[in-house]
Order: C-alpha cells, then structure tokens, then sequence
C-alpha cells in the first residue's frame, strides 16, 4: 500500500472519514488517499473474516462451558485490522479485552487468548515478542502506558521516517475515565509518539455513549492541544488510512493524534451480559447493513478482485483454524497449584517461597493419606 | 414472623428498595446500576420504580463516581454508589480514603457523609483478572470508614439499609460468589436489627473457634459441620464489621475454647486477619492455647481463575489449621 | 450591579476578557458589559485591600513561627474577590488552599484560616453555614465534589432565576488531574449547574503552567461540551463580569462553564518555598505592572470614587484588622490531645471511644506522679 | 573507609545520582523534581547534571506519572518516581495496585517492573492535612510491591540504589522528619551493602526487644537508651523491609527476649504491626513471655499538626509499653 506522506488533520469534527460506503463503493477523500493493492484488499478481508471467525467459535466454546467468558468483537472487526495492520513490525500496540483483532495483526496466535478467558493463565502473550501489551481490562489504565512507552521511544531517539510509534485502543465508555484524559495530557505536553485510537461502539456495557459525552469523543484532544478525528470505524480502508496518518505523524515525531472509529457492538457485551435488557433489536438491525465485512466483500466481488472460490476457500481455511483452536482449547491442562506462587516477584521473596512450600507439603498430605 | 426466599442479591435488592421507599434523599449511583439494573442485579427494577433521577448510571470513571457523591452528600443526599467489581474501586482510593474518610474529621463533625460504597468482593466465579479481589483490609485500615461485609441474604437485607441509614460512609462488601444463594428473610417492616457493627456468634462451639466474614463465612460453618461428624465442636463467629470489629463474642469464645481460627480469602499480609490475631492476643493472651491462626488466600495477586478452589480456603484447608491448632 | 440577560459564551479562545486595563483604564467589552455603581467599585477595592492585608499578615505570623504555614494570594486578589463576589448568598462555592479572597468574600473571618494554618484544627469553618466548602488540598479533588453538590442542586429543583449556583476554584497545575476532567465530563453529562474557575497563576509550585497544558487551559471544556473562556484576573471587573454571567447561565439550567483566568502568584508557592530556584525576578516585575488592586487605585482616582482620605480610612481598617487577626492567633489555645479521637464518626465507636480512653488513662499516669 | 556527614536528604540525593551515573537508562520524575530538586530537595541538582531528559517534571498528576512510568519500564528504563507528599499518592492508587504491582505476574514474568517509587511519610513537621501520613499497609498488603523504609542516612544511600537496581517494582518510604538529621555515610564506590530486604539488629537486649522502621527507629533507640539508664536490656531492630518482611533476627530476639514491642506511627488497624504481632505469635508462641504490644499512632486521620507529639509514638509512650509488657 502506498500513502501519501503524513499530514496533520485540519480539521476535526463529526464528519466521519470514510472510503468504502457500506454498500461497497469506493470512494475518495481528499486528506486519506491511500492506493491499496489487490493483494491488500484481500487480506485485509482475509483477517477480518478470520478473526470473525475465532470470535464466533470462542463464543461457542464459552457458551459449552469451556472458556469461563468471551469478550466479543463482532462488528468491529474493520476498526481493529484496519488500525493494526497499518502498524510496522516495530510499532507497539496496547489493546483491550475486546480486540482481537489487534491481538490477531500483531501475530498472537488465538490460542493464547483462549487461555486467558479459560482461565488457565492471567495474562496470554509476551508483550515483548509480540511488540503487543497484554489486554487492559482495567478501563483506561493501559492509555497511560501507551504513553509513557511513547515517551521512552521519544527519548531513545527512535522517531523519524524509520521511527517507532505506538498505538493504543479503549473504548467510548474509558474516555470518562481520569486516566485517559491525563494520558492526553501527558502525551501532548511530552510530545509523545502514540495514537489514541477509541472504538466508539455505542455502548460501555448498558450505558450508551451520549452517557459518556456530550459531545463526540473526537473532539476532546483539541483541547489537550493535539488533533483528533472521526472515522467510518466498519469501513476497513478509512480505518487503515487515518490510523497509517496518525502513526507517521507520530514516529516523525508530530506527536499524538485522537481517532474515534464509530462501530457498534454487534454482539453482547461479553458472554454473562444479556443486551435486550437495554437496547433495541432494530438499532443491531441497523447497523448490520453497515457490516464491515459486508461492504468489503461486496467491493470485492464487484470489481472482481476475488471471487467465489476464493471466498470458499477462507471459509476452509476458517473453518480449519476454528477446529484447531477448538482441539487446543480442550486440551489445556489446567495450572499446577504451585506455580501460583512464582512470578510474583522477578526475585522471588523467601516468605513466599515459604508459602509456596507449605501448600506444596499440605497438597501432599492428600496424596500420602 | 413470615419469611421469604431470596437469593443474597434480591435480598439486597430488597433492602435497597426499602432504604429508596424511606427516605427520598437515598440515591443509587453507578455504571450499568440503571436499565441493567447492575451486572449482578442487586439494583434490578429500582430504576423502573424510582425513576433516573434517583438511580443514576453514571460515566464510565469511578473518582468520579465517588467524588460526585461526595457533593451530593454535602447537598444533603444519601448517594449508595456502586463499584462494578472488587477490582475497580481503586481509581476511587484517593476520594475514598482522602476526602469521604476524613471531610467529618476535618470538619470537625460539621459535614456528614452518608454515603454508601456497596463493593462486590472475593473469587470463586470464574473470572478474568481484577474480578475475585478482596481489598477489604485497605479500607479497614482507613481511619474514618466504617467496613461491614454481609454473609447471606438473611443479614444482607437489613445490613444494607442500617449501612444507607449511618450517617458516617460505610464500605459495604457483598461476596459475589454468594449471590445466588438462597435464603429465608423476614421483611416485615420493623423487625428488629442486631447492630451494624456487631459481630454475630452463628454457632458456639467448646473445642475451638473460628471467625469469618463474608463469603468465607459459609465455608467455615460447612467446616464446622465436618467437625461435628468427628466429635469436634467448633464454634463460629461471623464479624459483620469490619471496621469497627467488634471482638467481644470472639474474645468470650476464645476464653472458653483457647483456639481460634481467622478464615479469610484475602492476602494474610496486613490483612484483617493480622489484626484480629494481634488484638486477640493482646486481650486474651493467657487463655490461648495455641496462637491463633491465620487461614486466608495468599501473598500473590489472585491468580487464573482455575486455580480458584486453590486460592480459596476450602473446608480442607480450614480443618487442616484446626487440626494443627488443636495439636499445638 | 447590574447585568445584562446571561449569555453563553459563543467564543472561546485565548483572548482574555478585560474591562479594565492595567493602566486603570475602564474599556467595554462586547459581551460582558456590567455597570458597576461606584460604592461597587469602592467595595471590591476594599475587599482586596483588606485580604490583602490579611495575607501579609499571616506571612509574617509564620515567619514569626506562629504558622505552620501560609499560602499566598498575593496577586491573585482580584480574580478571587471578583468570583466570588458574583456569587448570591446561597450559592455555593468550593475553594483551594490560597483562596483567601474567596473565603473572605463568604464572610469566613479570617482567623478561622490562621487556626488551620496554626495547626490547632484541620478545616477552619462549617461548610454549610458559610455555603463554602473546606480549603481543599488535595489537588483537584474539590471539582468533583462542587460537581456532585451542584447535580444535587439540579435534582432539588433549585434553578431558575432564583436558583443556586456553584464554583469551584482551582489551578493550572490541577487541571492535569484525572478527577479536574472527570468533573468537566460529569458537569457536562449531567448539566450541572457549576462554574470551574481556574486560577492560572502561571505557577504550579516550580512548574511553569506549560508543563500543565500545551494550549490555553479555557480551551479544554469545549471537548466536554461545554464552553471555556479567558478572563484577565487581575481585573476585577472582568472576574466578577465573567463569573456572574457563568453563574447566572448555570443556575437558569445552561449548565457548566469553565473560566480560565489568568493571573499571577507574585509570592512564594508557601511559605516553606523558594521561588528564586527556578523563576527570574524579571517575570515577576512585569507582573507587578498588572497589579490587580494598583489597577483599581488608579482607575478610583481618576473617576474620582475615591479619595486619599477613602484610602487613608481603608488602611486604617486594614491594620485594624491586622492587628486582632494577630492578637487572636496568638491567644489560640492548642488543642486538647482527647479530641483528637471524636468527631472521627458521626457516631463514635467503642473501639475508638476505648483508645481515648486509654490515652486519657495514660496522659493522667503523668499527672499522677 | 572514608566517610561523609550527610543529611538523610543529602543522602538520598547521592545514593540516586550514583544510580544515574551507573545506568543511563535511570530515570527520575515527579513533581517539581527538575529545576527545584523537589520539595524536600531529595533531587536536588540532579536536572542540572542530567538533562531534562532523564530527571523530568511531569505535569501535577500523580496517576500520570505512575502509569506513564510502567510505560517506561516496559520500554526498558527504570523510572525512580517522587509521590510529593504521602497524602497523594492515593491518585496513582490503581495503577500502582492494579498494574505495577501485577504485570509481571500477569504477564507470567515476561515484563519487568523496575520502577521505585519514593514516597516521604509521616508526620512530626507540623504540616497541615493530608502531608503527614503512613499509607505503608496498604502497600506491604499488596502482592507484587516491594517495600521498605528506610531509617537514616546511611542505610539510605546504600538502600536507594538497590530498589533501583530491583527489577521489581519497590515502594521506597523516606521519613520525612528525619531529612534534615545527619550521620556519617560511606560512599565509597563498591562498599558490601546488606541486602535490600534484611531487617538490622541495631542493638542486641536482653530483657525486651523494640522492632520498628522508618521515622521511629530513632524514637526506639533513644527510648532503648533511657531504658539503659533504669538498668534495662532493650534491644532494637529495624525493619528495613516492610514487604517481604524480615523476621528471622525478630524470632531470635523473641526467643531470648520473650518481649516483644512493635513502634511505627501508623493507626494500628490492620497494620504492619499487626502482621508482626501476628506472626511472630504464630511462629514463636511459646517464647512469649506476653502478647506483643503494638505502639502506633491511632486510628484516627492524622490530626492537627498542633498535636503531631500526641500522635506520634514518643520515648514515653515506648517505655510504658515496655513497662507494660514487662508487667504482665
Ligand atoms: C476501572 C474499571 N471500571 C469498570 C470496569 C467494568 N467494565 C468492564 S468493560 C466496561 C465497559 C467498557 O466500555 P467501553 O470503554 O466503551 O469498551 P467496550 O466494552 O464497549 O469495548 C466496564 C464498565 C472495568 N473493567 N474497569
Ligand atoms: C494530589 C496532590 N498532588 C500534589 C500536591 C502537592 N502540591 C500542593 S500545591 C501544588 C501545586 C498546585 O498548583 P496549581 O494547581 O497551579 O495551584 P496554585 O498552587 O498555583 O494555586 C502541588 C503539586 C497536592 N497538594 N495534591
Ligand atoms: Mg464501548
Ligand atoms: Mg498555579
């Protein structure tokens, strides 16, 4: 893919960019020009329509009792891979419980996730490896590591055209959040190299947006002095496009940018939750002609960049990586008890160490008697 | 006296319900407290009945919602705040701990704060991190909080209304693992109420003691159960209040059984348990016939939730501290 | 004083209201056009005359060691008298640790303020009598509360013309505070009825007001919805125009606004401070030529509202004054050590009441032998 | 060895600039820690020697400086944090609970968490509110946190540098009202140190033991002193560590002591005081010649500076506790 070089945004506002309509027409925009490839449309589509299907197996697998919750990301698949796969290999991403499809462009196996939400460990990945943070469950915390990883880029001297940037994801409902609004702070007075990415989903659990703010959320970093703006947040090429423009004016050392990719939550909130207690069926309705995958494969199709069999065969390989995923999942061995007690500490304390053997020793009591 | 069935969570239902329908100045604030009516329910219908204004789904940002309260209560309400999950009441610490803790002390008894911070706390469910945590010892060690935790549906119902009815802010924890356990409550209006920062004796017992709260509170009567079938008459001792604790019953215990047990899932380190140790011995130093033990979760962060029945102090565990009390 | 109909700012940006010059020069203003009578005048020159002398006062009983501390408001008069003075008796306001003006604008006699500082009580004064919260330290703390307390207005009916009004005071260095922007989102979500006031004094302790924000602090509430604007605080007309027109918009239902107020902290952060460290003597000159009561003077004499004999009286009363607030910080008894343990609870405790007991019992053992 | 007359602060102030010196990617930040080397001047000078890039001031958010500093970390620095005042690090509560304290073991120790964070704590300065208090409890409750408090200059200089080298994350209490009070240090590059979470037998006893840290150490050794003069053998030990806590030298003095006195300022409820008394019970039961005694500030918020000397522990207040003890 080939991009114009990185601008600041003139403007910000409620216009959303957008540059595939959820009828699949290809449209231009005057600030986001960016020529995809053939190739790029289809593997955009490709991961989409993957991780959609990780989504709806782990969801199934929860609901067989196998994984104690699943966050879903239905519906928002364009957001995450649009904004992840315009990352570099050394960029560094900090995602929530719900972005699966970050985790997937930053090539984190599923498998790991479903570990996670088995409860078979806490954390799934190394952060390190993967140049990906582990999930921020607690709203808004990890804004604040995004930004201060971003400061530390910036002080090793790695902007520039080959520089670093970072990126972080949260949601409608986090940017009430104290630590949000000190991370745009924070990254501005320090101009550090990350992109706030919000994926407007409409709804933090129950709550709809508007409870959040009376005003869209793109407009908040104005006044923290950066600029922020909105994008078709189901439209996979917008995303990739706004998201590519901010992280160049990042690691070019422009400092950080606001993107609010407007999507909805096609599903529940995660697994326990029940949305007919507090939405309408019609609003989903809605937002399914929206669908990012839709719009993509509708494009596809018309200007014959792929065609059927192609389309049947991602449903294979789909339907293979689900079974995979599944197979794995089921045979996780549940933790040893006594490796609760390590990694507490890089220098493990003698007291725990202590407690470490004393429930070792009273574990072995039950087997001697 | 007439009773009904209620889960822990529809009893608390119910006695909020009870506190709203008595005093118009009783708010319920929180995320999803609204048309969810909570992600455990405990706020279901109240909404519906009391209208938003009364029952308030706030901003995603929990300094917020405890600060707000703050304002409220000098405006003269009596806001009961929400905080979603154990995990998620730290962004609130520093409104909590500085500024709803202190501003009567600070005032010099001018401003109350008849505030509310219902919390529900403990592992056991199955989740993902920052939802099984135990962080009662923080606010116990908080001069200025008071600190109860229910056990069950029968005592929550009413525990939760004298919490809304003080007039100094009260950390109400409700151990989820016990909401959907059921039991018989009488909610016949003015049916007298053992005191809120009583602690209350469920079984006595002439070989040892134990003293629980919260969710840990059944584990210690099914262990006391256990110990009856092998001659072993345990007595157990619900605290109820944290903060103040109310060691009266357990000091009476330990001077007839000289062995106590704390049973507590939290991290013993400066725990609640420490401190019940440290002050029965202090008090009863001479009847003890072996130092009182401590069995809780341990001095890690709570870990993957299918190390659950490891974490938690199962009647196993607690018998096992039994056994090694009664052989000191 | 008389006001035009409230208006919402339809503004903001960094040009700063001014009605009067530092020259002492009365200008209109489009938008903020208050008549003021001359006794209106006189009052607000007296009022920062008075804390004026108040604040001298208390610098030099701590210098004198019978502070344990003082804070300042040297400078900042005009912006605090002008605020608060704009406020009707049964509004509500929430100040910081230097608002003197504000305190003594509620009619809290200021040697409540030397018993705080002296260190014989905590908080100085009943909130609800004086409709003034306590001096808050915490750094942004008091936003959310004046925000709750302003919600509770709204649920109680009381606005409309005759309705109530809050403000809340706080500064530059506080606006980097996660609970300052949760209050502006909560404020703003819920229309409260309250007025932040901010202090810019240029200074937060060492940190020049840059490292707090990188564009002008007025510009922050507009991406919480709500309208922000500037205001010359050291001119106390412009204060007082600026906030009257913010509270009056709050209390008829129009809800937040935020007010920035530039100004400057001509005295040390505290007492215990040193600004020669890390601030050139020539900043500060410059400031004095914008004197906020040195403005006021000017403009008094040249209208002729007042003479020297009015200021030679003023002064009078201010030494006065001086003088009692001095002879009754020094007459102040210290506290008995048994109190130290009520009014922890509303509703004592036993175990509490037993501590008392206990170091009564022991304080007495002295005594006895 | 050769050695300087430093002032705790002083002290501080070196231990962190040979920190920076030895490892570039050192970083201190904080609140006025830049051009006025901080209010207690404890970084004093250190912006002048090594730039604005490495001794920062960060915007007045204490939840941004903490948070932004595991960023940090995560990048590879190893971030040395100044919280101004104890009463303010209740902002950066859920980032230091929820996140610092918790990464390494969430991540299954594929992040390290070097971040210190220096906190000066309690009270004796006649400040006004929320500048005197002793949060250590709800650290050392904590899973994940490292802590200590340091006592002195000369420990302190040696200690300040091994909490930096620490790959885990360690809160490091400074008593604020010793700052000014010098003693001899050796700086001598290279000198053997103790390790970071030893507890320092400072005077050996033989009729009852004081154990203590921070700011009361030097009320406990005095008070160990005056007791010398009544002919009493009282032996002093200092924590140094608060989590992982150190108590083997504890237990052997128990053991020939049998008395045992614990001394911090902080409210007693649910204290460190009350986890050694809890322990050292459990673990040294029949060496206890009576209960140990806990002698603390109250559990009160901190009160008007004008009572700072009743609040406080004092010689006074030690050797009743002492008598007591001994009595009993
Ligand atoms: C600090 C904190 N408070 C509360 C929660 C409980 N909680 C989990 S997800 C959620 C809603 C988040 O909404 P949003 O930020 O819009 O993200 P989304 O779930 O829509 O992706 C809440 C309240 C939490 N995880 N952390
Ligand atoms: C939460 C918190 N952090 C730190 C401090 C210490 N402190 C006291 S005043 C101050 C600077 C405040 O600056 P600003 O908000 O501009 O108010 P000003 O003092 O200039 O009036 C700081 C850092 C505090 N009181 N509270
Ligand atoms: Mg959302
Ligand atoms: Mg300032």
């Amino acid at each position: 893919m080939t991009i114009s070089p990185p601008q600041r945004p003139t403007t910000s506002g409620a216009a959303a960019v957008q540059l595939l309509t959820p009828e699949g027409e290809r449209v231009a925009h005057p600030d986001y020009d960016v020529s995809f490839r053939d190739q790029d449309y289809r593997a955009l589509y490709r991961d989409m329509a993957l991780v959609r299907r990780v989504d709806i197996e782990a969801t199934a697998l929860q609901r067989q009792g196998e994984l104690g919750l699943w966050a879903s990301c239905l519906g928002q698949e364009a957001a995450q891979i649009g904004s992840a796969r315009a990352l570099r290999p050394d960029d560094f991403a900090f995602p929530t419980y719900r972005d699966h499809g970050v985790t997937w462009s930053r090539g984190i196996d599923p498998t790991l996730l479903l570990g996670q939400f088995r409860g078979v460990k806490l954390g799934g990945w190394d952060p390190n490896k993967h140049r990906c943070a582990l999930y921020a469950i607690v709203i808004g915390s990890q804004t604040l590591h995004a930004t201060g990883y971003a400061m530390g880029v910036a002080k090793d001297g790695a902007l520039g055209d080959d520089g670093e940037a970072v990126i972080v994801y949260f949601g409608d409902g986090a940017s009430s959040q104290g630590d949000v609004n000190e991370s745009f702070n924070f990254a501005s007075v320090f101009q550090a190299p990350v992109v706030f990415f919000c994926q407007n989903n409409g709804w933090a659990i129950s709550e709809p947006s508007e409870r959040q703010s009376r005003v869209p959320i793109c407009e908040r970093s104005a006044g923290f002095g950066f600029p922020g703006i909105r994008v078709d947040g189901n439209d996979v090429l917008a995303c990739y496009a706004v998201a590519r423009q901010a992280l160049d004016a990042a690691r070019t050392g422009q400092g950080p940018t606001l993107i609010e990719a407007v999507t909805y939550r096609m599903g529940a909130h995660t697994t326990s939750d029940d949305p007919t207690r507090y939405r309408l069926q019609a609003e989903l309705e809605s937002w399914k002609l929206k669908d990012p995958l839709e719009r993509l494969k509708a494009f596809l199709y018309r200007q014959q960049i792929a065609d059927r069999g192609w389309f049947q065969d991602l449903d294979g390989e789909a339907d293979q990586l689900a079974r995979r995923l599944r197979a794995e999942c089921l045979s996780m061995p549940d933790p040893d008890p006594v490796t609760m007690f390590e990694q507490v500490y890089e220098e493990q304390t003698e007291s725990l160490e202590a407690e470490q053997r004393g429930y070792a020793d009273y574990l072995l009591s039950f087997e001697a008697s | 006296m007439s009773t009904t069935s209620l889960s822990l969570s529809a009893a608390i239902n119910a006695g909020l319900r009870r506190a709203m329908e008595g005093d118009e100045r009783v708010l319920v604030m929180g995320e999803d407290v609204g048309t969810l009516g909570g992600v455990f329910r405990v706020t279901d219908g109240l909404q519906k009945d009391f209208g938003e204004e009364r029952v308030i789904d706030t901003p995603l940002a929990e300094s917020g919602i405890i600060g707000t309260a703050i304002g409220l209560a000098m405006r003269g309400y009596r806001p009961v705040c929400e905080i979603q999950f154990d995990g998620f009441v730290y962004p609130a610490f520093n409104q909590i701990v500085s500024q709803l803790a202190k501003l009567h002390y600070r005032s010099g008894g001018s401003v109350k704060m008849p505030v509310t911070i219902r919390i529900p706390f403990g592992g056991g469910i199955g989740a993902v991190e920052h939802h099984s945590e135990s962080p009662e010892a923080y606010f116990a060690h908080t001069a200025g909080l008071k600190v109860v935790a229910c056990s069950g549906p029968a005592d929550a119902f009413g525990m939760v209304q004298q919490a809304i009815a003080s007039d100094d802010p009260v950390i109400f924890f409700e151990p989820k693992r016990r909401y959907w356990e059921k039991a018989e409550v009488d909610l016949t209006p003015g049916t007298p109420l053992p005191p809120l920062h009583a602690s209350a004796v469920l079984r006595p017992g002439r070989d040892a003691t134990l003293v629980s709260y919260g969710p840990c509170v059944q584990t210690s009567m099914a262990a006391a159960e256990i110990a009856a079938q092998d001659g072993l008459d345990i007595g157990v001792i619900d605290l109820r209040s944290l903060s103040p604790l109310d060691l009266d019953p357990v000091l009476d215990a330990v001077r007839r059984t000289g062995h106590l047990i704390v049973v507590s899932e939290a991290p013993p380190s400066a725990s609640i348990s420490s401190d019940v140790a440290a002050q029965i011995t202090e008090q009863a130093f001479y009847s003890l016939e072996a130092p009182v033990l401590r069995v809780g979760g341990f001095d890690t962060p709570y870990p993957a939730s299918k190390l659950d029945a490891h974490y938690l102090p199962d009647i196993d565990r607690v018998l096992d501290a039994v056994d090694r009390s009664l052989a000191f």
